[in-house]
C-alpha cells in the first residue's frame, strides 16, 4: 500500500503541467471561443504527448501506462480547461481509432453531439455495446447558443446503425467515466487556485479579502471539496488497473459523483470570491464551471450515481 | 395583523386590473435581450403609459407628480403587473427608484423642477456611477475624483457595473473631492449629463452573454457645479439616505417571477422522462421542488412584514431587506442548481426558450448573492447591526 | 393589508412574555428534568394566563382572540421552552375538554404518548376524525430512555377506542401545526438569542468570538432562518382566521416546515457557537434542540409537508 | 501509487486476523457506558492482550518497546481490530496516542523507562489535562498555574474536556509558569500524578447524557519537577511535537464504523414502512444514503494517502488531518440528520439501542465540529497554512 505519486507518476505529472503551462495557455485556449473549432495544432501536440495512446501497449504505439497514470493526465488537462472531446478520443484509441473522437449516448435524449464539426470518428454508446460511425455520417445542425463557450454543440435528428467495437461497453464507461473525473477535478483545483490568487491580491476594506474568515473559508472549503474528490479519483484509476484492490463500479461512481460536485461546487464559489468581476464573460472563471456543469453529464447523472452508490448498501 | 386588502386597497387593484387588461394588448412585443435601444423605446413608453394613467412614481410624494400610494398599494401594484405580464421597470430603474428619490429628499427645487417629471413622464433615462474596479463592498473607498474648476468639476477616474450606461440621459456620480478626508467624508453626489465630453462607455459581457453592464471612463468630465447635490463632501450622507427610503419593495417583482419560474419548473419536471414515468415520480425532486414554494411563500409573507414595518416606522429600517436578500438569493441558488439537475443534458443547448430561462435563472442566482452587497456583507450588517456582535478589528 | 402586531398583540404579546420571563424560569422549567412530571402549578399558571381559553369566546370563559393572537402565544411559550402538551390542551378547549390534554395520531407507529402520567384525557387523531379517552383508559408503559428530558414518554400497545369528537379532524390539525411551529420559532428565536449573547460574552484570541465572522455568520444566518419562518408562521395564523387571505393548508405546512427546520438547525447552531460547553447537559441549548427534534414529528414528517407543498405546483 | 498491500502487509494481516478470531470469544462481555471502573478493567485487560501479542504501541518504537508496524499495517490494524468487533482503545487512548508518544520523543530516559513499559502493558491510565474553561480554540491562553517550590511545582487553577480523569493514573498536563512571556512561551509539560493531594475530579455529563468527561481542580496540588518533561515554559513545542506525530490514521477506526453505522441504517430504511412499501422505495432517502457511502469512500482513500504522505514526508504535514476532518465530521452531521429524518417519531425513545445507537450518533456529531479543532478553527488552518491566505488582523 503506497497510495502518492511514485517517482515516475511524478515526472508524468510534471511533464503535463509543463506541457500545458507552455503550450496551453488561457490565451490559446480561448481563442477557438470565436472559431468554435478545435485548434488542430493544439490537438497535435496533444497527440504528440501521448494524452490518446497513454494507455496503449508500447508495441502499438503507446505508453503502456495504465489508468493510475490517465487520471493524473487528465486532471491536468481539467486544470487547464483543455478543450475538445479528450476522453472519447482516450477511449477510442483502445479500438485502434485514430483522429479526432467523439461519443454520444443513443438514448440520451435529447441527442446533442459536442464538437461534431471538429469530429473523424464517433463512438456511440448503446445498451448492446459500443459502436462507432463517421462523423461525416452524423446530420447535425450547429446549434446557435450553448452553455460551454468552448464545446460546440451540434443537434441530430438521429445516428447511423454504425459499426460494432464491443457487445459490453460496461468497462470503457467506467474508464471514461473516471477519465471525466480527473478532468473534473482538475476543474476544482484550479478554480481553488484562482480563488485564492484573487483573494490574495484583491483589496477591500484596507486588507486583502483573503484575510476576512467569510472569504478564507470559502476557500478553505473548496480545497477540502477538491482533495476529497482527488483522492477518490486516483482510487479509481488504481482500482481499474488493479480490480483486486477494490469495487470498479462502486470506486469510479462515488469518484465521478464527488468530482462533479466538487468542479460545479468551487466554479460557483470562486465566482463569489471574484465578486462582481467573477460574473464577467472576461474573466476566465466561468469556463471552467459551464465545462464542469458540461461535463457533470456525461456518463449519467449525479442523481443516478448516487443510486448506484445507495445499491451497494 | 392582517393580510386582507382593505376595500380602498381592493378599489385600487380593480382599477389598475382593469386599465392593465385595457393597455396591454396595444403594447408593441418586447425587443429581445440585447438590443438595447429598442429596450430604452419599449421601456420609456410604458414609462409613459403610467404616467398618463397616473401609475407613474408610484411611490414618490403628490408634491413632486408621484402617486404618494401606500406600501399595500404599491405591492398591489407589483403584484397585478406581474400577473399581467406588464414590463418591469427596466431602463427606468434608476430615475424611479434611486436617482428621483434622492432629488426628492436631497436635490434643490431647480433640480427637482428640471428632472423629476421628465424621470415619470420616461423622458429621461438614469443610470447609476458608484462602484468602482476597487470599490466594491467597501464603496465608500471610491477614488474617481472631480477638481473644482471655477462652476465645474473636472471628473477623472473610472466606474463599473453601470446599468444601462449606453442608453441613459443622465447618471447619479459619486466622487472623491476631498482626498485627505476619512474615506466617507470626501465624497460628492453630481448629476453627470452622460453625453458630456470626455465619457468613454464600454459594455462588459456577463457570464450569461448580456451587455447590459458597462464600465464608465471619466477623462476631464466638466460637469457644472449646479449639478451638484447637497453639500460638497456631503455625498456618502446622501447617497446612504437613498437606500433608506427601500421600503421592503425591492425584490417584489423578482419573488413572484421566481415563484412563476418554480411553477414552469415543477411543469418541467413532469415532462422529463426517467426510467418509470417522470422526475415528478421522483419524490426527492417532489420535495425539493416544494421546499422552494415554502421558502418563496414564507419570503412573500416576509415581505409583507417589511413593508409593514418600513410604513410604520417599527423595526430596524432597511434591515428586514437584509434577511430577505440572504435568503432569497440562497434559494435562487437551490432553484437554479435543481433546474440544472432536472434538465441534465438539456440544460446544454441554450435554443430553447423556457431551457434558456433556467439556465440563465442557474448562472443569474449567482450574481444575485454578490450584487447590491454579497452575502458575505449581508451577514455582517445582520450580525452588526440587528443582532448586535462586535465588528470584527 | 398591515402585517405586523397591532396594539392589542403587542400587549399581548408583553404579557406572555412577562408571565414566561417572571415564572417561568429556566430554573423552573428544569426542576420536572428529574420528576418528568408537569408541574401542576405552573400549568395552573398557564391556565389562568388563558392560554388554553385564548380562543373561545368569552361567553365560554375565553379570552376571545384568533389564531393570530394564539401563534404569537405560542411563539413566546417556545421561547421559554415551557414544557407539556400545551397545543393539545389548546386544541381540546374547542371540544370543551379541561384538565390537561394530551394528544396522539392512532396510525403513526410507535404510539408513544407523551406526559401521559400527566394526563387527564387524551385526544385520539384518525382517519375517521378526532376522538377523546379518558388518559387512565390507555395501558402505556412509562419509557426508560428518551429523547427530550422534559417530555417523558409512555408507549402504549393499543389504544381505547373512545369517544367521537368531530368526524372531519383536518381544520384542528392545521391549527395544531400552526400552534406548534409558533412554539418552534420561539425556539429558533431562543438559540440565536442564547448563541449572540455567547458570542459577545466569550472571549478567544483577546477578543469576543462573535468578532470573527466565521461565528458572527453562523449567528446571522440563524436569524435569517427564525425571522423567514416567524414570517411564515404569522400569515398562517392570520390565514386560519381568514381563509380570504390565502390557502390554509399551503401556509400551515410552509410554515411548519420552516420553522422545524429553523428551530432544528439553530439549535445545532446554537451547539456549535458554544463550542464544548453547548455540548454539556447542564446549559440549556439541549433543551431546546431536543424538543425541537421532538416537536418536528408533531402533526407529520417535513418530508410529507414538503410534499404536500409540491403539491400546490 | 499501489492500493494493494504487500505480501508481508498481508502476512501481518492475516496473522492479526487469526489471532483476533482466536482470543475476541474469550472477552468477556464489554461493560455498559457508564461503568467506568468496569470500562477501565476491559480496556486494560485487552491490552495487557495486545502486549503479549506483540501488538501493542502499533506506531511506537521496538526501541521503547512498541511494534513499529509501518503505516500501512497501521492501517491494517485498525481494519482488522474494527471488522473483528475488538475493543476500540478507550480509556488507553491519551497513553498510547497522545502522552506515550510525547515521552518517547520528549521525555528524559528515567521517564521513558518509568512510564511507558505500563502504558504498553495496560497497567497504568492516562488522561489529558490541556483546555480550561477559558482556553478552547485558544489554548495557549491556558491560565493554571504552577509555581517552583523546591523540587516541586505548586499547581493551582482548572481544566476541562478531561476525558477518562476518574479512572486514570497520570495526567498529560499543561501549566503556566511564566505568567510575563508571550502566552506559548511561558507553559511547561508535566507529568500529574492523579492520586495527588488537591485534586478534585468532577464529571460532567455531556447532551448524550453520558460522564465521560471531567473538569479537574488543582487546590494546591504538588508536582515534583522530577515530572517535569522538556525544559521549564517549553511545553507548548512539546505538545506541538505530539501533535506532528499524527499520521492520518486518527479517525480510522471512527471512519470504519461511521460505513458500519450507514451500512445499518441502509438496512433500516428496507424496514421503515411508508405509504407505498417502505423508506428504502423513496429515491431521495436511497440517494442520500448513497452519497454519504461515496463520502466514507473517498474518505476512506484520503486516509490512505494521508497514511502514505506522512510515512513518505511528502505532503504538509498534519495538514491533511484538517481537510479530513471537515468533510468527515459534515458528513456525519449529514448523517445523524438522515437518520433522524428516517427515524421520525421513533428516535424519541431511546430504548432500542439500535435507534439509540443513531439518535446518539446525530448528537455525537455535534460534538465532532467541535472538539479537536471546531470547524472553523480548521478552515482557518487549511486557508492559512495550505492555501496561504493572510491572517486576519
Amino acid at each position: 500500500m503506497d497510495f502518492e505519486l511514485s517517482a515516475d507518476d511524478l515526472a508524468l505529472q510534471s511533464g503535463i503541467v509543463e506541457l500545458c503551462r507552455g503550450r496551453f495557455t488561457m490565451d490559446r485556449i480561448r481563442a477557438s471561443e470565436e472559431t468554435g473549432a478545435l485548434d488542430q495544432e493544439m490537438w497535435s501536440e496533444l497527440v504528440d504527448a501521448g494524452v490518446f495512446s497513454l494507455r496503449l501497449p508500447e508495441d502499438e504505439g503507446g505508453v503502456g501506462l495504465g489508468c493510475t497514470q490517465a487520471v493524473l493526465v487528465f486532471e491536468q488537462l481539467g486544470r487547464a480547461l483543455v478543450p475538445g472531446p479528450l476522453v472519447a478520443t482516450h477511449l477510442g484509441a483502445d479500438f485502434g481509432l485514430t483522429g479526432i473522437v467523439g461519443m454520444v449516448d443513443r438514448d440520451v435524449s435529447p441527442l446533442l453531439v459536442e464538437h461534431l464539426d471538429s469530429l473523424d470518428r464517433l463512438l456511440i454508446l448503446a445498451p448492446d455495446g459500443v459502436w462507432v460511425c463517421d462523423a461525416d455520417d452524423v446530420q447535425g445542425g450547429q446549434v446557435d447558443a450553448f452553455l460551454d463557450p468552448l464545446t460546440p454543440l451540434y443537434a441530430a435528428a438521429s445516428l447511423p446503425k454504425g459499426q460494432l467495437l464491443a457487445s459490453d461497453g460496461a468497462g470503457m464507461k467506467l474508464r471514461g467515466a473516471a477519465l471525466t473525473a480527473a478532468y473534473q477535478v482538475g476543474i476544482a483545483t484550479a478554480v481553488t487556485e484562482r480563488a485564492v490568487a484573487y483573494a490574495k491580491e484583491r483589496r477591500q476594506f484596507d486588507r486583502p479579502i483573503g484575510s476576512f474568515q467569510a472569504v478564507k473559508h470559502i476557500c478553505a472549503d473548496m480545497l477540502v471539496r477538491a482533495e476529497v474528490a482527488r483522492a477518490a479519483v486516483y482510487a479509481a484509476g488504481v482500482i481499474l488497473d488493479d480490480p483486486s484492490a477494490g469495487d470498479e463500479t462502486r470506486a469510479v461512481v462515488a469518484a465521478q459523483l464527488l468530482a462533479n460536485e466538487a468542479a460545479v461546487a468551487n466554479g460557483k464559489a470562486c465566482v463569489q470570491v471574484h465578486g462582481g468581476m467573477g460574473f464577467t464573460w472576461e474573466v476566465d472563471v466561468h469556463l471552467f464551471l459551464k465545462r464542469a456543469a458540461l461535463l457533470a453529464t456525461h456518463f449519467g447523472s449525479n442523481d443516478e450515481r448516487a443510486e448506484t452508490m445507495a445499491a451497494f448498501l | 395583523m392582517d393580510l386582507r386588502y382593505s376595500e380602498s386597497e381592493e378599489r385600487f387593484r380593480a382599477e389598475l386590473r382593469a386599465w392593465l387588461l385595457n393597455v396591454l394588448p396595444a403594447l408593441p412585443p418586447k425587443p429581445s435581450g440585447e438590443e438595447w435601444h429598442a429596450r430604452r423605446t419599449y421601456d420609456t413608453t410604458w414609462q409613459r403609459m403610467l404616467f398618463e394613467a397616473g401609475y407613474a412614481g408610484i411611490d414618490w410624494p403628490r408634491a413632486v407628480g408621484g402617486r404618494e400610494a401606500t406600501p399595500a398599494e404599491q405591492l398591489i401594484f407589483l403584484e397585478e403587473t406581474e400577473r399581467a405580464g406588464a414590463p418591469y421597470v427596466g431602463v427606468n430603474f434608476v430615475g424611479l427608484l434611486h436617482a428621483g428619490p434622492t432629488l426628492v429628499a436631497e436635490g434643490s427645487d431647480e433640480q427637482k423642477a428640471r428632472f423629476l417629471p421628465k424621470i415619470l413622464r420616461g423622458e429621461e433615462v438614469w443610470c447609476q456611477c458608484f462602484s468602482e474596479p476597487n470599490a466594491g463592498s467597501d464603496l465608500a473607498s471610491l477614488q474617481t475624483k472631480a477638481v473644482r474648476d471655477g462652476d465645474h468639476y473636472v471628473v477623472n477616474g473610472q466606474k463599473i457595473w453601470t446599468s444601462f450606461a449606453h442608453v441613459a440621459d443622465y447618471g447619479e456620480l459619486l466622487v472623491r473631492t476631498d482626498a485627505d478626508a476619512p474615506k466617507h467624508e470626501g465624497i460628492t453626489w453630481l448629476i453627470l449629463p452622460m453625453d458630456a465630453p470626455g465619457i468613454e462607455v464600454r459594455p462588459m459581457r456577463t457570464i450569461a452573454g448580456s451587455r447590459e453592464f458597462s464600465e464608465v471612463f471619466f477623462n476631464d468630465v466638466r460637469v457644472p457645479v449646479a449639478n451638484r447635490v447637497g453639500d460638497e463632501n456631503d455625498g456618502w450622507r446622501i447617497a446612504m439616505v437613498t437606500f433608506s427610503f427601500e421600503r421592503g419593495t425591492a425584490f417584489v417583482s423578482e419573488l413572484l417571477s421566481s415563484l412563476r419560474m418554480l411553477e414552469r419548473l415543477a411543469d418541467l419536471a413532469r415532462k422529463i422522462p426517467r426510467a418509470d414515468g417522470t422526475a415528478w415520480d421522483d419524490a426527492g425532486i417532489r420535495r425539493d421542488l416544494g421546499h422552494l414554494a415554502a421558502d418563496f411563500d414564507a419570503l412573500w409573507a416576509l415581505t409583507k412584514r417589511n413593508v409593514t414595518q418600513a410604513a410604520r416606522g417599527t423595526g430596524v429600517p432597511g434591515l428586514g431587506g437584509s434577511v430577505f436578500k440572504l435568503h432569497y438569493t440562497e434559494a435562487r441558488h437551490r432553484m437554479g442548481d435543481l433546474a440544472m439537475r432536472l434538465l441534465d443534458r438539456s440544460s446544454l443547448s441554450l435554443e430553447d426558450q423556457e431551457t434558456a430561462e433556467h439556465v440563465r435563472g442557474w448562472l443569474h442566482a449567482m450574481s444575485m448573492t454578490i450584487a447590491a452587497g454579497t452575502s458575505q456583507v449581508q451577514r455582517n450588517i445582520v450580525g452588526e447591526r440587528i443582532l448586535g456582535l462586535p465588528k470584527e478589528r
